[in-house]
């Protein structure tokens, strides 16, 4: 099985949400109140305040197979806003 | 009297803690106010200015000033962005240009709320129905920041990310700090007409706790802007020229305003105040959307970073002072 | 006349308040209130409501119509769980059936804060000694909920969860919502009787504040309720309907109950209401221990979602009228 | 090495953790006001309130040896409340 | 009389709460005030102390008392540390004594408020310098702790982290609980100076407000405090001894201290409250820079979970009547 | 590419960031309000009202060759405070 973590301001939680459930993954977990930094922008933690946002951190695990599907459908959403995502191997205990 | 009134300003409870919040950045002490507890203040003072904005607008009616005041506030928070953009152009991108724009035609409720506190320290009166004023600037600078964006860009946006006119609107009008604004004015609008025994049981917590959390926030809002401060200087002297010089071009305009309009003292300026803030609760998640071309250090530390303690700390008295000259030398 | 009350309930701050956080969902607003500053406001309350119920306990004493309303209380939260799974069964099966009674059982503090408020609003006396009706309704339909599951459900349970009834009635006595009402119940009884002097110094937090937070917390409370609808809706008809018609039912017996007892109509409306409303503090997670094959999502919506809006909005002001009608009716 | 990560509602935590020392973990790191969506569940941040509790996301670096030990221990407590464990590689920076 | 004196300290509702919390520990019930809302109660306080100290220190000035027994306060800061090293190197190791030392040179500001408002429920006068002791006390024995680690373990260091003087009296000095209550203090100070109309506006934020949020932190703080119990435990019944004896032992030399000062009982019993009670607010992070080899749970347990509690219950109401048979006896 | 995870006192965040910083990552992402346990200390959650700190979860992802600068870097930051540092396999979704 992989994991997958992705990495994306917290205002397009609702959103990407609904994209990983149409790609019909098995669960998800969400962390907010992440910040950081990426190739343009820096995210601090005072813009939950401006309403900016901070980040979210949204872990996956799922099979192999699924990967693509999510990728075609999380891709536009991560282009225009920014945002990461990687994936590792995973196993169940 | 203008340095006098400054003095006065700097040394109340609000400019106070604010400082304290300011030096704590810079002496680098520990002291933080930690998430979402910045949060409470900023929910807490919409909603109790609100209120309070709702009931003396149910005491005052829609008659006299009000309708004009309004609708000229508005005008304004449409006219100042074409302004800053034409200003910001000679320097910067269409984009960051378009987003600076809108943040200083939107407006900043905590100034707002400061410049209030300064008039009651001076006993000079105010109406309620500026609040209403103040919920109905925030956001048509938004739609005019966007406007510029689709005037100026259409070749320079080769992918054209086609722009959704429906998700700006809605995040314009519908921004929380908005949304709670206004719906605390009309609350405030209705509990006073049907429900006045109400009015009583809401003032401690609406009212008297009110100058006391407003200083615990600008404790938190000093070391904001005060961590904003370093990226300010990344971006540039123009900017940093332009987060002093736009307050001020503003506020200028709007005293003019603001006597043609016939206003008295206290609410021409929270008129001025009005003009010569910028937004950085309703405005930076609408540019976001919008204009993800731009950097969002440019707009939020601009506006948070240098005007809105320029604002607070000389520019209300400043204003004031202007406001009084112009005032009293005509009549 | 039901209509009058309707309409004043309704335009009363923490109602409007509470609107104004439905609203923000259904128009997708951003408006939020981030956690824990809900739990604040939760906490806040329990230990107010708490404090001035046992303030006012000393006063009253333990004599006159304390125990045997009281008594009482506890008795209707030990059988409306029957009736409720009872009915649940038509359609549910066994655990989820005995999860949404547990729920019905127990009590809603913040309902019952509203109609504090309500009574407040209408100059209706009520006592202090209710709060303690309150704190001890809460845990016992949790036991009943349990028990109904032992009851009903040996053989269909075959890897037996064997019950573990130390930790539930430990979970049941000894949840933070209901140690923190009953734990201030007595500080407050105490502080009366032994340091009459501090009860002064606690009225501003205690009292003054009150009825601000409330409307701010009804504003969360509002929000969360909205964005529980629609797990409500995916749990089908039988549940709404069961959501609406079942306070109304509750209420019903509650009304006759309150007359027989002979109590005052804001006592009978208080009575009332803890008969009406649902847990959604207390229970919620006695049940995810006790009951796992449950739905959280079923007892908490129902809760939540829905008989909780219902009571604020037209419950509250219904059962007042339902109260006058009878209790009127018989003097 | 291994990194274990469990995710599972934070009113098991303190058990958790007390099954986690008895398996003898070298240490262990949690984060808490984790949201999400299971095969049966959702968890909303509301849950909170409620005292329901949201998740909790359980991070343990370990040798491979252990793991068995921490499946012993943990496994009746997830199969009875549900929660996730997923194991990695990992190593030492 | 003592029995009196405690009783009637055990039955204010501030150790009440501290009670409430602490139980719900130990029957294990869910109660939890979450994260960061203690940070909100704890920066509060503070905040409400320093400017209401401030104001008051601009009403009685800087003659008579006030400069001796701040510089008396500070003195005992520095030397209390020594004396606690001597007794902890009994048992302990270099580096835990040096920090555990500093802790009880230090103070406790949660421990003064609860002492303050002791005396108030006993209508004894105090002043509002002595804030200003309270605030000034916070960070010397920080430096002490540091000369102790220097002096006694040179060789014991064999990679001998250099120690950074620099960082650690930056840390010591502007430490966010320091610099928050030494700023407000210098705020109601300029603000009672120059804007007396904005003190009353501050009033029901930081006075009327102050008690119940104080019973509201303390509630935390029992939760905290029962929870930090068992690693002490851990650390032995010579740590658990220290932790009741040294405040007695410090209180007494406190107490003779403030007969030689000529202070009044109010006056007296903040400056042994001072003496006796130990920090966990500015020197365990101080601690954990100077001497990362101290065991954290050790300094920050002893403070947090036996003489921070043994203090809020027996010891204020004790050290008063050390006073006043000290001092009546005397007169 | 690589995947490092951090974990460490929230008190060191600023330096630790300065430190990741002058290795030049390409991003990071910080969570803060974690507790754990490592060899030596526990971490509680009311480690954040006493000014102790409790602690920072900060994800890198990067190339395999900047591992050895960075760990150059913090080395000594987390030999004086305490705190992990570990390194998973990780790609690009
Ligand atoms: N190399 C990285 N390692 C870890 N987190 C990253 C990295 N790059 C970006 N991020 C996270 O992703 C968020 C959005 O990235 P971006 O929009 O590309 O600036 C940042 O705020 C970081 O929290
Ligand atoms: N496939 C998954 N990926 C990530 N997180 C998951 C997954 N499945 C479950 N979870 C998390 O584990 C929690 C408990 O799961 P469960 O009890 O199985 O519903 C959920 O609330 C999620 O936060
Ligand atoms: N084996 C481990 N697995 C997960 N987290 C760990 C481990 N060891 C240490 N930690 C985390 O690193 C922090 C600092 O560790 P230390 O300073 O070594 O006690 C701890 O508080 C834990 O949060
Ligand atoms: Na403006
Ligand atoms: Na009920
Ligand atoms: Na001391």
């Amino acid at each position: 099985m992989k994991r997958l973590d992705l990495i994306f301001s917290e205002r397009e939680l609702v959103e990407m949400l609904k994209l990983l459930e149409s790609a019909e993954v098995p669960g998800y977990t969400v962390m907010k109140h992440a910040t950081g930094r990426g190739p343009e922008r820096i995210v601090y933690e005072d813009m939950e305040l401006t309403g900016f946002g901070s980040n979210a951190h949204v872990i996956v695990f799922c099979e192999q197979e699924l990967l693509q599907r999510i990728k075609d459908n999380i891709q536009p959403l991560l282009n225009y806003y920014g945002g990461v995502a990687y994936v590792s191997d995973a196993s169940p205990l | 009297m203008n340095t006098n009134l400054i003095l006065q300003n700097v040394l109340s409870p609000p400019v106070l803690f604010f400082f304290l919040g300011t030096i704590a950045v810079f002496v680098k002490s520990d002291l933080e106010i930690p998430a979402p507890l910045p949060k409470l203040f900023s929910l807490y003072l919409l909603l109790a200015i609100g209120f309070k904005g709702g009931l003396e607008l149910e005491q005052s009616g829609f008659g006299g000033q009000v309708v004009p005041t309004v609708g000229t506030a508005i005008l304004m928070s449409l006219l100042i962005p074409f302004l800053c953009f034409i200003i910001l152009r000679l320097k910067l991108d269409v984009f960051n240009s378009a987003a600076i724009a809108a943040a200083y035609g939107s407006i900043s409720a905590v100034t707002f709320i400061t410049a209030e506190s300064f008039l009651e320290s001076q006993s000079i009166h105010f109406d309620g129905f500026m609040v209403a004023a103040l919920a109905l600037m925030e956001s048509p600078a938004i739609i005019v920041g966007l406007l510029l964006v689709k005037l100026s860009s259409n070749k320079q946006r080769p992918n054209a990310k086609k722009i959704r006119w429906r998700a700006i609107l809605h995040e314009a009008m519908l921004n929380g700090s908005v949304y709670l604004l206004l719906g605390s004015l009309i609350i405030g609008f209705l509990t006073a007409a049907h429900n006045p025994a109400s009015v009583q049981k809401m003032e401690p917590f609406t009212g008297k706790l009110f100058y006391g959390a407003e200083c615990f926030f600008l404790l938190d809002m000093g070391i904001v802007a005060a961590q904003r401060l370093p990226s300010l200087k990344r971006a540039g002297s123009f900017l940093i020229g332009f987060a002093i010089a736009m307050p001020l071009l503003n506020a200028t305009i709007g005293v003019l305003v603001a006597k043609a309009l016939d206003l008295g003292p206290g609410n021409a300026l929270l008129f001025v105040v009005m003009c010569a803030s910028a937004s950085y609760l309703a405005v930076p998640a609408a540019m976001r959307m919008t204009v993800p071309e731009a950097k969002s250090s440019y707009y939020i530390s601009t506006a948070l970073g240098l005007t809105f303690p320029f604002n607070i700390v000389v520019g209300i008295p400043l204003y004031m002072g202007m406001v009084n000259t112009l005032f009293i030398g005509a009549s």
